[in-house]
């Protein structure tokens, strides 16, 4: 309860509920786009980084295990979305795989609020979590973007959504900063450690403003696209959160490693997955899975859902 | 002079689809807006793209054909034709 | 298509304005210039916008007068407009 | 209006150049593009730079001639010109 | 004297100078608005959330005073400003007041470097003194835009000015920071103290370069402005600033802290009251008021003012 | 051999690996060009000021040595260059002396990777070092485009490129920056320290991720430019840098600063030269000294041209 509330206290999540005044006072605050993208490049390319850091000192077999968990949950996270969706709450086909596509990949900015949480929390999370977000953040666009498939045609947009999923820019910066953190190691990588650990967290303070700012313009969007989803939103999280908790302790994750692995699987997407989705099923509504997981999901995740898997790692693991 | 706005996602393919419909060349700029059906997919991305081309009338309407065809129903996308008189128009049909 | 150039803090203002004279979209950039009275008020803000929409006949005219009684004595702006054709019309006028 | 697009380093070359010609004010934005002779000399500067120009036809025939006599040879640049009415028109002839 | 020199020789101080030399040489150098545009943010973001820091580290009774004070003064300084202007000047109402508007605000950038020119000189100011800037950046402007309806008319205009001034992104970013940083208080603030803090004065040294190189386009208008704005914008912001020193350390302010809260109540605004004014009173010339606040007491300000007061501070403190 | 393979695991030059990867993959990545330039202008302002801040500490006759023989190699490299190029290679005036231009003056990055370089093999290169590049950059380029006059005529563009040179960015930037260090000395630039030291190397990153993904761009460009261009962009930079490690030890340098000397001589410029030949000499092919000096001598100096001087350096200076 006490680390449920003091959650709310951190910069990083006040920021974000600045972002949403603003625009609820119709401020101009404006944060200007190149100055979003450069925050995105920074961040992904440090988790990227240190990750890849902390991967050069793991011996191989530890990481074994919560990599395979990661490219099982990939798998199983957007056929479970898909299939509350179409069955309970009455999607059609694609829309229903368009939302599954984004609760299959991962939110990056979630998984960097569960380290930070954790960490001020005095948890010392697995170095190698951010190669999983690599791992996690394709299978689950293609295996969702797969079941449309199995129902009809429409071969060729997949291969291209794939390509997009592989060759966009969140996938070449976070897999090529594991690499480059990786073959540099430890003490090459001090030079560069100021810029790229010692600013994280204050860039990620004007990120979430901004985050803030867009979540705050689909709140708007609630109402329309109805109480199920809203449901679904937070639930389905909950559920794969835990699922995540409990495969990731088998695998050998610590309480706070799980902690954040279960904050990046039931993550939804709104970077990867959207652009992949608008490719590959242009009659999926996006008003529908923005709003999902970036204005149910993402807030829910940010504000009470990493507290609550926390407390659920602790009572799993202790 | 053949104007396209439409979602960023869409600017590669679309730019492929009037190059080999016969466009010679071609400018994009970044802009917002917002139009009749309000589809919003791009909140992060943040804008729309315009293409200019200039071509000659048969390929224009080729383009604006080719555009209607594969975008209009699912994409949020507005094409607009006028006359201009280009100076050594020859290099550019 | 009835263009507006003119500085950047009446953009939301005239924004407004023209939807509620029945504009049913809009598209807008950021641009920079310089005209004949050179007023500058915004070094900081640094650009002007343009505001770009496709309307019939009597709502531009309509848009016109606005902009011209509105703002044309105190700021700098600019209007201009030109024919263009639109693929599939009907649903933007 | 007369549309001039081309390589940024000539913005300001051709700005003195409309100005020295008659022109009385004029509009720049960054745009990028692709064209027939795919002369690339900014790959840093990264963009193209469109300027408008609203002007009479004398001036904008004048215009033309400078731009096709002094940038068309060795430099990547389009020029295109059509007519648009411009509300209070008088001033900036 | 000593420190009135010392003062030209700071980074600050000097790139405000290369931003002017810059543009006398017409160098094609050019900070990219959204450089500008985030420097902006991250500065008010910045101290924003120190104050607020610090702020929750302050006795509510120590700060009551100087706050009392920064509302008086925010009062006060549009009315000397408008009356100096009107019947000293010979303005006109809409011009008078749109001067007086700017006047009665405050620049953000000359209250920081205040900060860092006390601080480089061995004082210490209170840390509540960017909640100070916040309570003053808005009444100032306020008045002044009222005082044309005791002339005349136009209601309504005024309205949407308070607005634009009231959710203005300074304003927001400011009071927004300070509430962030009063609620997070300085131990969750040191995950964000490299970012806000490290960084501070070397992003403060590419803003006045910035600075410097529009100031130089506005020094042009000088000779168009004629002489007596010239004295107008040297004279009372001292007038503004005694007055500030005398009556801040009556409210508690220490030597120090009196010397930034002269700055600040001398300086005239450049963001949020143009903004504002070119609504409320499209009739002003935006030439004159820009002139005077940027071209002729920022400078001023920043290279003479600032000493100035800290000896003046010196003189009635000691 | 051992320091010229742990070159390749530096993250600098594991950036520019990346950015040549991402764009051979047709990834979207896509570092905005407002980003760009950012750092750009914070580069050279930051090498500036630490140079600045150097030499305030260097005796004065320390110094002279080293700037005379710049100005003597930025004399000498572009007509080497040229003669190269005309007499062996075939090319034109134009296309000559255009390219001779670039490598007359200076690759700002290249110098910047040199430093970083040498300084994690344990080596301490003068601190007067970026007043030198601030010094070649501009000579080079001037003999170079007055090479056709020695032909031809219009003597005008050439007076307007080198106004184009000395008012440009980057050297008003750097130069700017040297006086700003100078003046501030030591002490005051303390406090701009953190951002401007602690952050470079990890913005160095960003920018040769960008930097990669141009130079991928020109690859393409190599078959083009033929045979004799590839050769010239790897031998005559090897040929300048002996000779720049000859005489720049000769005046005194120390072997870890006629290194980065020896690169910054070889190096051929991409960003002044660019703009001042494009102007003065439009009929020479920016495919040809973009290529060249980008494409082909870039690359080769930050991968394999640096640890070569380096070795070069000790077996002369040992
Ligand atoms: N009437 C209009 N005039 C100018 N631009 C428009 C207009 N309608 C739509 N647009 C542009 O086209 C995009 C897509 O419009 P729509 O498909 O109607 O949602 C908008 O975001 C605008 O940028
Ligand atoms: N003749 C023109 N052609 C194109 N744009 C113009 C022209 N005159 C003015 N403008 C634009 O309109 C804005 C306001 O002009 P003005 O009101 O004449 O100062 C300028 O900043 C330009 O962007
Ligand atoms: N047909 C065209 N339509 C629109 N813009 C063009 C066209 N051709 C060239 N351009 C623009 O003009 C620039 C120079 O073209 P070029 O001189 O043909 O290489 C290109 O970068 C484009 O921005
Ligand atoms: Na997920
Ligand atoms: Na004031
Ligand atoms: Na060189």
């Amino acid at each position: 309860m006490e680390s449920l509330l003091s959650n709310f206290a951190s910069p990083i999540v006040l920021a974000f509920v600045l972002g949403i005044m603003a625009k609820l006072i119709k401020s101009d605050l404006e944060i200007p786009r190149p100055l979003y993208q450069s925050i995105s490049i920074y961040l992904l390319l440090a988790i990227g980084l240190k990750g890849g850091v902390e991967l050069s000192k793991t011996p191989f077999m530890e990481f074994l295990g919560p990599a395979a968990i990661t490219v099982l949950l990939g798998v199983i996270t957007p056929i479970t979305a898909f299939l509350v969706l179409f069955y309970l709450g009455k999607f059609d086909i694609d829309n229903s795989a368009g939302i599954a596509a984004h609760y299959g990949s991962v939110s990056v900015v979630t998984f960097i609020a569960a380290i930070a949480y954790v960490e001020a929390a005095g948890g010392t999370p697995e170095g190698f979590l951010p190669t999983l977000v690599a791992i996690l953040e394709i299978p689950g666009i293609i295996v969702a973007l797969l079941i449309p498939l199995a129902f009809a045609k429409k071969k060729q947009s997949i291969k291209k959504a794939t390509r997009e999923v592989l060759t966009g820019s969140s996938i070449v910066l976070l897999v090529g900063g594991l690499i480059i953190g990786y073959l540099s190691g430890p003490v090459k990588f001090e030079a560069v450690e100021p810029f790229f650990v010692g600013g994280f967290q204050g860039a990620l303070v004007i990120f979430l403003l901004e985050l803030g700012m867009i979540t705050a313009g689909r709140l708007r969007d609630l109402k329309k696209v109805g109480a199920f989803l809203l449901m679904f939103g937070i639930f389905v999280p909950i559920l794969h959160g835990i699922l995540a908790i409990w495969l990731g302790q088998i695998a050998g994750l610590s309480i706070a490693g799980s902690t954040v692995f279960a904050a990046m699987v039931s993550s939804g997407s709104y970077i990867a997955a959207p652009a992949a989705v608008r490719i590959a099923l242009p009659k999926a509504n996006p008003s529908l899975y923005l709003t999902a997981s970036l204005g149910i999901t993402f807030p829910f995740n940010i504000i009470l859902g990493i507290p609550i898997y926390f407390i659920v790692a602790q009572w799993i693991g202790g | 002079m053949v104007t396209i706005i439409t979602e960023r996602y869409l600017k590669k393919d679309i730019l492929e689809g009037i190059k080999e419909l016969g466009a010679k060349g071609y400018t994009t700029s970044d802009v917002s807006g917002d139009g009749s059906r309000g589809i919003r997919a791009t909140d992060f991305e943040g804008r729309n793209v315009k293409i200019e081309t200039i071509v000659n009338k048969d390929t224009g309407n080729k383009i604006l054909d080719f555009i209607a065809d594969k975008y209009f129903e699912d994409y949020a996308v507005i094409t607009y034709v006028y006359e201009v008189k280009v100076v050594r128009g020859d290099k550019y049909f």
